[in-house]
């Protein structure tokens, strides 16, 4: 069923291709479970675009983060493709001033969910993959033994599973139909919430199990379209000096507390820091939790408005709920 | 570093209950310590000599002393270690007496808190630079904002004092209330007497620029080198040409026009001059009402002109005034009294406000000085005065006392009697406020001299009998009901925060109180001067008070400038925030959330833009530090790095 | 306070974090002390010059490496020196005492409040409170230095 | 392990401390192993790891000469966190010591040639050693001449020896980049200077060390004289943390400046893969 | 001694709860039940250890620990006078023995990279030198390789016995042990009775299986030296690492990244001197006190990546080349970038332009 789609996408894309200086998009990985960004400049390159639900990649923050992808000629702009998480980042962007929004061209793509690899390699066993294909809610996959059938539920990522924005909120034109929510954004943090229905000890006990995984590789940071200090990212600068190169959960928390509080108010919940992490930490459930704080007490919900101040770079002095 | 510590005794003040001996002797294993030592008073000049010894012999590079608030003797110890050749920001204070020696007594725990108070200022120090101020240059020139009297002496006061003034008004003629006024009190004396001499003097000075009918338009730039662009509004009179003769008055067709400096109690022309005495005395018209605007076929002013001024034209101008220093002067707006339905203000016409009730005594009123009433023009035969009316009263968002309603009610019962010695007046009040020099003797006068009843109590309603006013209210000293049967009422309107207080502030960057007064730097000690370097607040603009507070505000705010502008340039202080250009990464979130508007863009090559702190302009709260995400940001004297050391010290 | 004490955390009392505003808490502070009005000794102040200054990551770093808790205290919101800092802080404190639960780390811990340079009392009140409830708490558990499998390594 | 680990400082003490300008200072040390100290030797160009404890280590080159063994030398100039620390310490605290790192000059491939030191700013500690060797040694080599420059005479190291230098019978061109009252030596940037001076590249080496920029156009002057390659050595600084060729981040190509560096030839150089 | 032994697979548990008592163990464990992620683990009873796939962290910081203390310092103050400060140094470092079980072949391969730099000199680093002497490594015969693995590629493959102690072969029922260093001899009999020889036939039949195996194309190593004269390509390492993060993922799950950092934590007047692992995709590990980086952007780093492996090392040691081949750079890659796809193309652009 995704055959179309990408066919759809590519002469989309080709359409406004003169347009353009670069389109990012995706293409095949090294596995058909795998996808990877790719910089379409010419008609040439369009046959390598692709959309699947293995086009886990937000590929935003490439507009924003150094070397970022930038148009030569100036009359030319960006084009980019963005699921419904992905065009939140977008937003979020925009709103900071990092793009402007008429420099950019968005082909937006209604999802209904992309595939975690590890989800699947974990119902496996699979070995030599030849092909994985997604037919209407099932995931079927081809390798050495044959094909193996398993139900979408099951294989997508976690954020997937709590969607409430599969649509983009912007776009310069749309790929496919609209797709209905999973939930409303107020129903989408079942998880934190089951997480709040703990204790503090098993909270702490939790965390400290996830994050002692932590290996400081910043693929998390790295993934997030939002964290845009990039290179001066201050969990290794000296100047100032909030974190020690120790392996202690201390340090652990800390820089996940740095990462947190900095998205607080603008995560836009792309899910790219837990898909990035090697160690399999749920730290998107973090900002999660930032989210609904944020959403139960200043109503804010990042990267739905582009005109909209982010709550924490404002204030409001009659505001007595606090 | 070689850091010194000296632990303060002050006699037994911190001795009594801290072992100063073992802080000392703790601080001494403390990193980077070369010297620690207890004295007795550290503060006297023996003590200070012992630091500046220690330093010298020592060779010390920095120094705590623990001892009383940094709030007390900070600036005492930075000038001591100054003069042995530090710098002064090479030094911290461990407040071991008002936050450890005088709210315990448990000399065990005191003394482990006095040393950890005094880890933490080592560990801070240790991250301390030398920090240096800068000098910038002064424009000595000042900008008035209000052109009412307290602006008016502030204005002169500079200009006497040599300076160049502009002075901005937003009305066509600077005089402000008090040009309304007929007398004042306590003395009873001509208020446009006294008043007009000084207007006169303003346009008589070479060095006061005057723009009447002008508004700030926006402010940049900062103490010394403020930017004003100043919005000269149409007037659509040439008013280097206008002469002030009034034939197009005369002339004008339009003749309903609202007389707004005699509070609607009379009408004016289309083309008009508020009142006799107005300085600039030039013609505006108000395109409201004149036909040429509102119905596009009259031009007889411009017609009737011998010097044809009038320019239908006209355009908005702005004009840049470059200066050092502002003085705010904005004034007041009164209280809506329609607010109270009760009273009937706004809703009968012998209910009026008492500034309208001064303009009917002035002689150059709506009556001509003849006390009548607005309904029917009678000589009223008994009066209602009532106080407070949004003032003191916290339902209507006024609990504040306005300061004067007390004294012109008083000096309006007077002239009352003066004018209609057979008119009977009384008075509602709640309290007398008179604390100025014969203003208590002055309302005794009232009352013994001139028979004014005073009525301690609130009024709860005020309503027509046949074409007189019934006024209910209460005596609360003999606790009854009373009712007292009027030709006119007179509500005390108290003062409120001029319209567009608030917009100015923000223009400015200082801040205003709930009520929309200007806030000024310490209520006691600096109540001129404002949390923007450079900016001055004068008269009711600050808060309610009367015609000598606000002159002698004038004056004072005149003297803070003279005493800026006495030297060619101000140093800056260093305690500001600084970006590293190499770590910034240009989110502009420190530029959207400061509240001075101290930093700004700077455009590097090659298209790149980083952001700036104007020194001048930074007053150093750290807003930005806290919200730079990599920290490029940081506020000198209280670094990530500094303020981390003190975490660190206690808790790692 | 390592090294220099060997004395029990609990015996020592708690390690209470402040920080307090230059222009009304600290002076608030200031005024309890000279007014004589007792306080537990469990505070360590912090002087910064506006709770605008306040970074939240401050707190959050008192506490994942131990203190026992953190007090922020500035001006009353639109009694800022600086206008509008505390309002800002607001935001950002509030945030972070709904955000420390969910990581595992007691709210009652952290506490933030409004004291100005004369209200002397309310501050000692403040203070009082805060203290006591940190002694009910006990000492902060803490996050742990080292991950398991570096003290595995011998280190 | 203690003999044998590259990690372990020596422990050395510093016994005089001389302000050279308003951001470089000259530590001169002694290491407190009497017996150490004395049987330290190292070749001019070889580096040394100091060590704040507490703060961290940073490369200095030994800036006096093996001949001079009173002290090792080295001379700081605050950019970082290390400097900054190094430049609060005074005579009689300790500091550690990992020396000598790296590869030194070849000096004895220099004996009998005439000598060009073309030195910008605190580029001229490293070749301050070998001209002081030299010196200690003036009858092995040729003609010698030094053009040394920095931005104003404030900016200059090394005032105080500038006289000894002479003495030693060296050709000392100083040079600042703009006029300066009671400045009465050359005025101009150093390649500039080095075009005016002018010196004959027969049997002659042209060490160079300074700012990058002022090393790039150096080398155009010296291919303009007709230096060859091989004729040029130069410094390279890197950031370094080992300093024993392990830890990875100083590599150009294949090549560790801490080990194998910091002293190459142009020709060297110019194999190595262009990553300044 | 036979030198071998057979573990059938339900006492897997029981041999290494015996040998555990000897040695630490460290095995392949699921980090997180319900994950798939696997990470080397001291081994504690109970434990099960996962040895149907590749871990996701290989056991390099068994050998090369994240951090370890280099020295230890003290300032020692004189009672009489704080400005008199001395240090005390101590460099002082406790190794246990240590016992892998479950590597694979690329997973020990990592180490000759380490060997090479860390312990040939001219400087030897002992405290790798110490730990890698004392820890012995039980390699699985490996039989799961996936679409990112390439062993082969770089000189090794699934039955490359290079480097490890014992010998594991999984057969029907269990695990065939074998000793292939005097030092692993030690511990067979611990693991296991001896093997019968229906076992010891199961086992060669595999392990020949296994050597057959060709995983990744041989063609890899050939490109390398192309590496050179693409070095100034800019757009060619444009067009291959665009997508790159810079994240430092692919370096922390490489077995032979070796790359560190040194810093100084202290409090007080004691402190530490530590080695922790760096990576040279970060900014920070080339950037300058004075803010020059001369690997600026990811694209100079990876490239520095790719010519380390590549070019550089072999250059410097005798040809061998800085990768195991294991593939987890590839895998563990949020945006899926292929470095031999990169190796690969270095040659097939460098032939089309020439």
């Amino acid at each position: 069923m995704f055959e179309n789609a990408t066919k759809q996408l590519r002469e989309t894309v080709e359409a406004a291709l003169p347009e353009l200086n670069t389109v990012v998009g995706w293409r095949a990985g090294y596995d058909p479970l795998h996808m990877t960004p790719v910089f379409i400049k010419n008609a040439g390159d369009l046959s390598k675009l692709e959309w699947s639900p293995f086009c886990v990649q937000n590929l935003s923050g490439y507009l924003v983060k150094d070397p970022a992808v930038r148009a030569q000629d100036p009359s030319k702009k960006i084009g980019i493709c963005v699921k419904g998480c992905d065009s939140r980042s977008l937003v979020a962007l925009i709103q900071e001033k990092f793009i402007e929004r008429n420099q950019i061209h968005v082909f937006g793509i209604p999802c209904r969910g992309t595939v975690d690899w590890r989800r699947v390699m974990k119902l496996g066993p699979l070995t030599g993959i030849q092909s994985a294909r997604v037919e209407e809610s099932r995931l079927v996959v081809e390798d050495a033994n044959g094909g193996h059938t398993f139900a979408l539920e099951d294989v997508l990522a976690r954020k997937c599973l709590r969607c409430a924005h599969p649509n983009p909120v912007i776009h310069d034109v749309l790929i496919g139909e609209p797709v209905t929510p999973r939930v409303a954004v107020e129903n989408s943090y079942g998880e934190v919430e089951r997480m709040e229905e703990q204790s503090l000890e098993d909270r702490l006990g939790f965390w400290k199990k996830e994050l002692d995984k932590c290996l400081r590789c910043y693929a998390c940071r790295n993934a997030c379209p939002l964290c845009v200090c990039q290179d001066r990212c201050i969990a290794e600068t000296r100047e100032p000096r909030w974190l020690t190169q120790r392996v202690g959960t201390s340090e652990k928390f800390l820089f996940h507390f740095i990462h947190a509080l900095h998205l607080a108010g603008r995560c836009t919940e792309c899910g790219e820091c837990e898909r990035a992490c090697p160690m399999e930490i749920p730290v998107t459930l973090i900002k999660e939790k930032l989210n609904k704080i944020t959403l139960e007490l200043m109503s804010y919900e990042a990267g739905m408005d582009p005109e909209a101040v982010p709550p924490l770079l404002t204030f409001n002095p009659g505001e007595t709920g606090l | 570093m070689r850091i010194g510590v000296f632990v303060c005794q002050c006699g037994t003040n911190i001795a009594g209950t801290v072992d100063t001996q073992e802080v000392a002797r703790r601080a001494g294993n403390l990193p980077d310590v070369a010297y620690a030592t207890s004295y007795m008073y550290t503060c006297s000049e023996p003590g200070q000599q012992e630091i500046q010894r220690a330093i010298r012999e020592k060779n010390l590079q920095g120094v705590v002393v623990a001892a009383c608030s940094p709030r007390m003797h900070e600036p005492t110890f930075r000038r001591a270690v100054e003069r042995a050749g530090l710098n002064r920001f090479m030094f911290e204070m461990a407040n071991i007496r008002e936050h450890v020696s005088w709210i315990n007594n448990d000399r065990e725990a005191n003394t482990r808190k006095a040393a950890e108070l005094v880890e933490m200022a080592v560990a801070k120090l240790r991250f301390n630079q030398p920090l240096f101020s800068s000098q910038i240059s002064v424009n000595k020139r000042v900008m008035v904002i209000g052109g009412g009297v307290a602006g008016i002496q502030a204005a002169l006061d500079c200009s006497d004092g040599g300076l160049d003034v502009v002075l901005v008004e937003r009305k066509s003629s600077i005089g402000g209330k008090m040009a309304q006024l007929d007398k004042t009190f306590p003395t009873v004396d001509c208020s446009s007497c006294i008043l007009g001499p000084k207007m006169v003097d303003v346009v008589q000075k070479d060095n006061i620029t005057l723009h009447a009918a002008s508004e700030v338009e926006s402010i940049s730039g900062y103490v010394g080198n403020f930017t004003v662009e100043v919005r000269k509004k149409a007037t659509y009179v040439d008013w280097t040409a206008c002469t002030g003769c009034g034939a197009c008055i005369e002339k004008c067709p339009s003749r309903k026009v609202p007389d707004v400096f005699n509070e609607n109690l009379a009408n004016a022309r289309a083309i008009n001059i508020p009142f006799p005495q107005a300085i600039p005395k030039k013609a505006t018209i108000n395109r409201d009402y004149c036909l040429h605007f509102t119905k596009g076929k009259c031009g007889t002013c411009q017609k009737v002109c011998p010097t044809g001024a009038v320019n239908y034209e006209m355009q908005d101008e702005i004009v840049t005034e470059q200066v050092g220093a502002i003085i705010v002067a904005t004034g007041y707006d009164l209280f809506d009294a329609s607010v109270y339905g009760e009273y009937g203000g706004g809703r009968y016409a012998d209910v009026i406000s008492g500034i309208q009730y001064e303009r009917i005594l002035s002689a150059s009123g709506p009556f001509g000085g003849h006390i009548k009433r607005p309904s029917d023009g009678k000589e009223p035969k008994d009066i209602v005065f009532i106080a407070c009316v949004g003032s003191r009263d916290a339902s209507v968002g006024r609990p504040y006392c306005s300061g004067v309603c007390c004294m012109y009610i008083a000096k309006q019962a007077i002239l009352t009697r003066d004018h209609l010695p057979d008119t009977r007046v009384w008075v509602f009040y709640m309290d007398i406020r008179a604390p100025g020099k014969n203003y208590d003797e002055f309302v005794r006068r009232a009352q013994e001299e001139y028979g004014v009843q005073y009525i301690r109590g609130r009024v709860g309603k005020v309503y027509p009998k046949g074409d007189r006013m019934v006024v209910q209210g209460n005596d609360t000293l003999l606790g009854v009901q009373v009712e007292v049967e009027a030709d006119l009422v007179v509500l005390a309107t108290g003062i409120e925060a001029s319209a567009g207080a608030r917009e100015l502030a923000e223009k400015l960057r200082i801040s205003y109180d709930q009520y929309g007064f200007y806030m000024e730097s310490h209520p006691k000690l600096r109540p001129v001067e404002t949390n923007t370097a450079g900016v001055y607040l004068a008269g009711v603009c600050q808060g309610p008070k009367d015609i000598p507070s606000s002159v002698a505000m004038g004056s004072a705010a005149a003297a803070k400038v003279q005493a800026l502008f006495s030297r060619d340039t101000i140093e800056t202080n260093p305690q500001v925030a600084l970006v590293n250009e190499r770590v910034c990464i240009s989110c502009g979130k420190c530029i959207q959330v400061c509240p001075f508007g101290a930093i700004q863009w700077k455009e590097l090559r090659g298209g790149i833009r980083k952001a700036e702190v104007l020194p001048s302009v930074c007053q150093g709260c750290g807003l930005c530090n806290a919200t730079c995400p990599p920290k490029a940001i940081q506020l000198q004297h209280a670094t990530d790095n500094q303020i981390l050391a003190e975490v660190n010290a206690l808790c790692a | 306070m390592s090294g220099s004490n060997s004395v029990p955390v609990t015996e020592q009392g708690m390690k209470i974090v402040g920080f307090l505003c230059n222009w009304c808490s600290y002076g608030g502070a200031d005024t309890a002390g000279v007014c004589r009005f007792k306080q537990p000794t469990d505070l360590r102040i912090i002087r910064i010059p506006c709770t605008g200054r306040m970074d939240p990551l401050f707190a959050a770093k008192s506490l994942i490496y131990g203190a026992d808790g953190v007090l922020v205290s500035g001006c009353h919101p639109r009694d800022c020196h600086y206008a509008v800092g505390n309002l800002y802080a607001r935001r950002r404190l509030e945030v972070l005492k709904h955000f420390l639960p969910f990581m595992g780390i007691d709210p009652r811990r952290f506490h933030y409040t409004w004291v100005s340079a004369s209200e002397g009392q309310l501050w000692q009140r403040v203070v009082t409170d805060f203290s006591e409830q940190i002694h009910q708490l006990g000492p902060n558990p803490g996050i742990g230095a080292e991950s398991e499998i570096f003290e595995k390594l011998g280190n | 392990m203690h003999a044998h680990n590259p990690y372990l400082p020596e422990l050395a003490t510093i016994q005089e401390v001389i302000q050279e300008t308003h951001n470089i200072r000259t530590l001169r040390v002694t290491l407190d192993d009497a017996e150490k100290m004395r049987d330290f030797t190292f070749r001019p160009g070889q580096v040394g790891q100091l060590s704040v404890f507490g703060v961290g280590e940073s490369t200095f080159v030994i800036n006096s000469p093996p001949t001079r063994k009173d002290y090792l030398q080295f001379s700081v100039m605050r950019v970082g966190e290390v400097t900054q620390r190094i430049h609060q310490l005074n005579a009689g605290d300790q500091i550690g010591v990992r020396a000598p790192l790296g590869n030194g000059f070849r000096y004895e491939d220099m004996k009998g040639k005439d000598i060009l030191f073309i030195g910008g700013g605190i580029g001229m500690a490293p070749l301050r050693t070998l001209l002081l060797y030299m010196i200690d040694n003036r009858s092995d080599y040729g003609d010698i001449t030094v053009i040394y420059g920095a931005r104003s005479p404030k900016d200059l190291c090394y005032l105080y020896e500038f006289e000894e230098w002479r003495a030693g019978n060296i050709n000392l061109v100083l040079t600042v980049d703009a006029e300066f009252p009671g400045w009465n030596e050359r005025v101009g940037f150093v390649p500039t200077v080095l075009k005016e001076e002018a010196p004959s590249p027969k049997n002659r080496l042209a060490l160079v060390c300074g700012p990058p920029i002022m090393i790039k156009f150096v080398l155009f002057g010296l291919k303009e004289l007709d230096f060859e390659d091989h004729q040029i050595l130069s410094t390279l600084e890197k950031r370094m943390k080992c300093g024993i060729g392990i830890c990875g981040r100083c590599n150009m190509g294949s090549k560790y400046v801490c080990l194998d560096g910091p002293v190459f030839s142009y020709s060297e150089l110019r194999e190595m893969v262009p990553e300044m | 001694m036979s030198g071998k032994a057979f573990i059938p697979r339900d006492s897997l548990g029981a041999a290494l709860d015996r040998l555990s008592k000897k040695i630490e163990v460290w095995v392949p464990a699921m980090s997180e039940e319900g994950r798939w992620g696997v990470e080397f683990l001291p081994y504690r009873p109970g434990m099960r250890p996962v040895l149907d796939r590749q871990s996701t962290l290989s056991p390099k910081r068994v050998v090369f620990p994240q951090m370890e203390t280099l020295l230890r310092f003290e300032y020692i103050k004189d009672p009489d006078d704080p400005a008199k400060v001395k240090f005390r140094l101590d460099d002082g470092q406790e190794v246990k023995p240590q016992f892998v079980f479950g590597a694979r072949p690329c997973d020990v391969r990592g180490f000759f990279t380490f060997d090479r730099v860390f312990t040939e000199g001219p400087f030897v680093d002992g405290y790798y030198r110490n730990r890698r002497a004392s820890t012995l490594f039980a390699t699985l015969v490996c039989g799961e390789g996936d679409a990112a693995c390439f062993c082969s590629s770089v000189g090794s493959g699934p039955a490359d016995q290079a480097g490890s102690d014992l010998w594991v072969t999984p057969v029907d029922g269990g695990y065939v042990v074998e000793a292939l260093s005097e030092r692993g001899r030690e511990y067979v009999a611990l693991l296991g009775d001896a093997p019968s020889e229906l076992q010891e036939a199961a086992a060669r039949k595999v392990q020949e299986e296994a050597a057959q195996q060709q995983v990744g194309d041989p063609d890899l190593v050939k490109s390398a030296p192309s590496f050179r004269g693409r070095f100034e390509d800019l757009d060619y390492w444009r067009s291959m690492v665009s997508q790159c993060l810079g994240c430092g993922v692919c370096t922390y799950v490489c077995p032979t990244c070796y790359c560190f950092t040194i810093t100084d934590e202290g409090k007080d007047l004691k402190g530490e001197r530590l080695r922790s692992w760096d990576s040279c995709m970060f900014a920070q590990y080339t950037s300058e006190a004075s803010g020059h980086n001369p690997r600026p952007t990811k694209l100079e780093r990876y490239r520095n990546r790719v010519g380390h492996k590549f070019s550089y090392f072999p250059e410097k040691y005798d040809g061998m080349i800085a990768c195991c081949g294991c593939g987890r750079c590839i895998r563990s890659c949020p945006v899926s970038i292929d470095i031999r796809k990169v190796v690969q193309e270095l040659k097939e652009k460098a032939n089309a332009c020439a």
